[in-house]
């Protein structure tokens, strides 16, 4: 009960456990099989598995997506594994005219079961085209559901739910959090989705952060506590389906929130939970919704230019700050 | 017809009527249009049902089709009624898909059709991944992927190509090849050989009459035969031709495609009149008995519309339905 | 002067006057040529360029998405048609990827002067692949610009401006709009991008609507003013680059917002532009900022089922009712 | 080497030392990221050196390129300078994309390239696009795409190759299949012909040997001149082998590679080990000259790797800009 793994291993655990449970789950991806992706995700799979269902694939991602659309409308569960976020544009028409919209346009008669598990996350010196977390995009497509597991015990837990639904789900894993251990239950579970996580509890001010600004939302907290500030923190572990209550319930207690994610600002994540706690908590806000996404630039290799473009914890504690000491933003 | 006598009578019947049923039900679908009875637009199969009654004939009703916007032939020569098939076209709860796909999406999964598609190209990688499973599971299934000759510009097949090659897959790729791409002939937008394009993969490829439906019907029992023996992929370009335009309200066409062009194509190949003649040659049918068939279709159809005219539409909380599978299953 | 055209015919003389001054630009699409494209658009401009400038393409959206994007770097000026705005998914890599990234990434050297014309709206029986509003996707994307022409004058407007700019635009039309008039100069006029259009003056509350949602605005306004009610609709016409000032001015002034966009709602475009009134407006705000989106839910086919899907007049006459007579919204 | 004397003595020893310069850069370049200098990861382009050059030599100034995720041995030979390389792969302000690109987006516009590329087959359009500005503008330029071949899998390929053959454009793809696409080798991944696939869409197709800088070299300067006068597009596919892993960080890599099959091509197939035995058989340079003129190279990459080590990053004000070109020009 008390031992720690690896984001990694424990994404590694959940696809072993689910594949041993269930015969139609196969694994589709660029080197998944002796590889075990770059990232070595997946050692050990197709050791275990078998090259019938740990496949490689050739670099071809809206092929091999829209073959795990056909292979999930006929009977199996595909895992999609695509090696970079990025490369989302790549699949959109598959994952987003095809698998989201099958089991509504065929009046819930064909149902498209697959995960496409994927990355995001920039700060590697991997520039702009494999940095990208580009969750709003297929936020934003009804039909998908969205994962973002924001440590090793919600990789294997928000996974294993994953595999198990019967819709498509995007999950979005950040590259930066592969070797970041985490307790994690020997035993099976599995984690709701739609369930967010009061990962801290907090009276002056909501973070509500995704993936890994939970850690930074945890860094900006306890340097905050040093000031007196107490810092509530939300993990809403899936954007599609959004845990609204649970949201707005904190920010209801707070009366300040400071949302934050590591997409672009403009058009993003941050928009949708500003927009819908600015509006349904209205009469609760002492101050206005404060939002931290990535800058509205292509990720730069350079690391002196990098780094400025994320969310950081002394950011997020400079904004947390002025809303809580009720200095005016935009009071123009 | 290529031909002589091999089936035995029932199955040339059928197939007699099922290209006289897709032939019936888009006159009725034509008209609903031109009447501004159904909503938005639809694209006519006349002209191209050897085709779609030649491969459908050969497979069982657990193989799987997956069809384009052209799509009612298909729909049709797969096992579809009448009656869902017109619901769905005029966005009724009873259609195949509750009224919610249309034209252009409709499914119909107790047949095996995995559903029309409005994007170009768009069914094939699902069409390899149903041949994936049928592979995973063994279950001697085989898949065949319908689209057209403007489909094969989108690069989306040679990915699939390639991984069902080397996977060998149990999918036949059919290219309807009716000589245009909406309003632009194909040649000016096909470079080189489609046959060649397939063969380039290592995949056999064929070429056949699309307007022959024995033709057809044999090469499609070859194939089917040897996807489930494991020798898959396979590749048709059958020759056809659509008699309506590019969709139901593309009727000044002259700037792209002649009529002596479009009447040629109708007199002396259409599928239906002479698959008619062999039957009366052959005595399977008399002439009388081909006219009392096709009246006897042509009212089935009728009815079906008369029904779906009146028919109900879903109720307003279905719109909210369907969007996410539940997983209570 | 006093002319009116529409706005299919403003788009095909934008696009006209534009191929007359510079040799460079080209356009590039299905059926653009002898067809002038489904929608009859681009009807003539072949009989007047030719076929050298006016050019069919095979239906291949990424290929010829990838074509304008070399052709841009190197000197022609591309315009090309994306016969449907649901297609975009298809050319989201080399819109997204490359086109949006490469100024940047060559740090400044390579430029993309494209335009891509496409269009968006639902209500035509098109069903979910045929129906989308995906203005949100490529907006989140820095290195993009995205027009919303609202009537035939801006889409003659945007368009030529578009054609100008040295960057990858997008341009959202409407296809329910195609055939509506409106005034539109015959000397030659440019809509300069980042300036919002007051299309209407008002005091109680301010409409943000964006392309046919502005229409929609219009008829709630009338309405509303029976009633007593004065709304003030701004119309962003870009929504990147957005003129936050000038939506902020409006909001400022009138204390209440409704934002409307044909987009589906959730991580969309009204997110964006309510969290950012929000936010920036708050010490202003008399009511929750009420957003308008098309449903989460892909488009149906049965008209039934169809027309309930988007923001109509009705529906905003009666939220902008309830926030103007100071009706509790979200108070829980 | 597959030919006698035909261009200048210049002409040959230009070839050589430029893959000479690309073999210094890479060892460079390989040691930055051992010793922990380099930010992020690279691909190295040693061992295929006789491509980019036997191609690039073959190219005026004018003449564009498209490059890969492999692409310092395409700028290398398109004429950049090691400076602003390897400022670039550090990040610096003097790099040829002020740092914003890095190894994986390194462009040098004033040589005509129009940069690597990190999406695998993402430059096919942007060579072909470049292509059809040469055509439509009559500038007599020419467009290589390099690419691997793993990138033969994108469908993008098969969509702007059947567009250039319709077009007629003056673009080569050329594909320097090295036997892997990352971890695995290309017959897993890649099924038929490569060569059958170019020629399906009617492009002329050529195979030669990658290394051999002369036998690439000619073909190249055959096939530009064709291009020039309108008979393009053409194919290439060369055969060649990448010494180091697939990054600079895949070092234990027995799982899918031998280190015997490494070893063969370097003992027997290296091309600039080769090259320089046929430039003194052909008494063209001696022994010593050699000798001299890798160690010229050697000091000339070290330099640069010294001065780009010091020289300044990007200033932070420089994160906002270059996301939007100006209008004012
Ligand atoms: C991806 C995509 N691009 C364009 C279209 C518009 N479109 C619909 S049908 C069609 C022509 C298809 O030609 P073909 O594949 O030959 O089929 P046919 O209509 O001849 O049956 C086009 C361009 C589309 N639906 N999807
Ligand atoms: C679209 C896309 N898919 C996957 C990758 C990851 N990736 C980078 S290089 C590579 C292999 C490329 O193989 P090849 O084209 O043969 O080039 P080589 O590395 O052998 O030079 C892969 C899969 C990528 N960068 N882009
Ligand atoms: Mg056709
Ligand atoms: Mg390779």
């Amino acid at each position: 009960m008390t031992r720690e793994i690896t984001f990694s291993i424990a994404v590694n655990e959940a696809i072993a456990e689910e594949m041993r449970r269930d015969p139609t789950v196969v694994l589709l991806g660029e080197d998944v099989a002796e590889a075990g992706t770059p990232f070595k995700v997946l050692s050990g799979l197709v050791e275990e598995f078998g090259t019938d269902r740990v496949i490689d694939t050739p670099i071809s991602e809206p092929g091999f997506m829209g073959i795990a659309v056909g292979a999930a409308m006929t009977g199996l569960r595909p895992i999609v594994d695509l090696m970079f976020g990025d490369f989302l544009y790549l699949v959109m028409d598959q994952l987003c005219n095809q698998a989201a919209k099958t089991h509504y346009m065929s009046g819930g008669k064909l149902t498209v079961p697959l995960v496409l598990r994927t990355n995001m996350g920039a700060t590697r010196r991997s520039a702009a085209q494999h940095s990208q977390s580009l969750q709003a995009l297929v936020a934003h497509i009804p039909g998908l559901k969205v994962a973002m597991p924001s440590s090793a015990y919600e990789a294997k837990g928000l996974m294993k739910t994953a595999i198990r639904d019967n819709n498509p789900v995007v999950i979005f894993e950040d590259k930066l959090m592969y070797n970041d251990k985490a307790e994690v239950p020997e035993e099976e579970f599995l984690i709701p989705f739609g369930e967010a996580n009061i990962k801290r509890i907090g009276q002056d001010v909501t973070f509500v952060a995704t993936s890994s600004m939970v850690q930074v939302a945890e860094e900006a907290a306890e340097k905050l506590s040093a000031e007196g500030i107490s810092a509530e923190i939300v993990d809403p572990r899936t954007l599609v389906p959004l845990d609204e209550g649970t949201i707005l319930e904190s920010v209801r207690k707070t009366s300040r929130a400071i949302v934050i994610d590591e997409g672009h600002q403009s058009y993003g994540v941050t928009a949708e939970l500003a927009a819908r706690i600015s509006e349904k908590a209205f009469y609760h806000l002492d101050a206005p919704v404060i939002r931290m996404g990535a800058m509205d630039v292509p990720v730069p290799f350079s690391p002196a230019l990098e780094d400025l473009t994320v969310p950081t914890a002394d950011g997020l504690v400079a904004n947390a700050r002025k809303i809580c000491r009720g200095e005016l933003v935009h009071a123009a | 017809m290529s031909e002589t006598r091999q089936h035995n009578t029932d199955d040339y019947i059928r197939m007699y009527k099922q290209m006289v049923r897709i032939r019936a039900f888009e006159d009725n679908a034509n008209r609903l249009y031109l009447s501004a009875k159904m909503p938005g637009l639809t694209h006519m199969y006349s002209g191209q049902e050897a085709v779609a009654v030649g491969i459908c004939e050969a497979l069982t009703i657990e193989d799987k089709i997956t069809s384009t916007h052209r799509g009612h032939g298909h729909c049709v020569a797969k096992g579809a009624n009448f009656r869902e098939m017109f619901c769905e076209l005029l966005g009724k709860e009873e259609g195949y898909c509750r009224g919610k796909g249309g034209s252009m999406h409709i499914a119909d999964q107790s047949n095996g059709n995995l559903g029309a598609n409005a994007i170009v190209g768009g069914s094939m990688g699902i069409a390899t991944g149903s041949a994936l499973t049928a592979k995973r599971l063994g279950n001697g299934q085989v898949t065949v992927c319908f689209f057209g000759d403007g489909a094969t510009a989108q690069g989306l097949w040679y990915e699939v190509m390639n991984m069902a090659a080397l996977w060998k897959l149990p999918v036949i790729y059919a290219c309807e090849n009716n000589g245009y791409s909406e309003y632009t002939k194909t040649d000016e937008i096909a470079a080189g050989s489609l046959v060649a394009r397939a063969e380039a993969f290592g995949i056999e490829a064929f070429q056949v009459d699309g307007q022959d439906v024995l033709a057809v019907n044999n090469l499609a029992q070859q194939l089917a035969e040897r996807c489930r023996n494991g020798e898959g992929p396979f590749f048709i370009e059958l020759n056809t031709y659509r008699y309506h335009g590019h969709h139901v309200g593309d009727i000044n066409r002259d700037y792209y495609r002649s009529k002596d062009e479009e009447a040629e194509w109708k007199k002396l190949r259409d599928p239906i009149t002479n698959f008619g003649k062999w039957l009366e040659d052959q005595k399977i049918l008399s002439a009388d008995e081909l006219v009392a068939l096709n009246e006897e279709i042509a009212a089935d159809a009728e009815a079906a519309v008369t029904y779906a005219l009146s028919a109900k539409y879903p109720e307003a909380h279905e719109v909210n339905m369907h969007v996410y599978a539940d997983n209570s299953a």
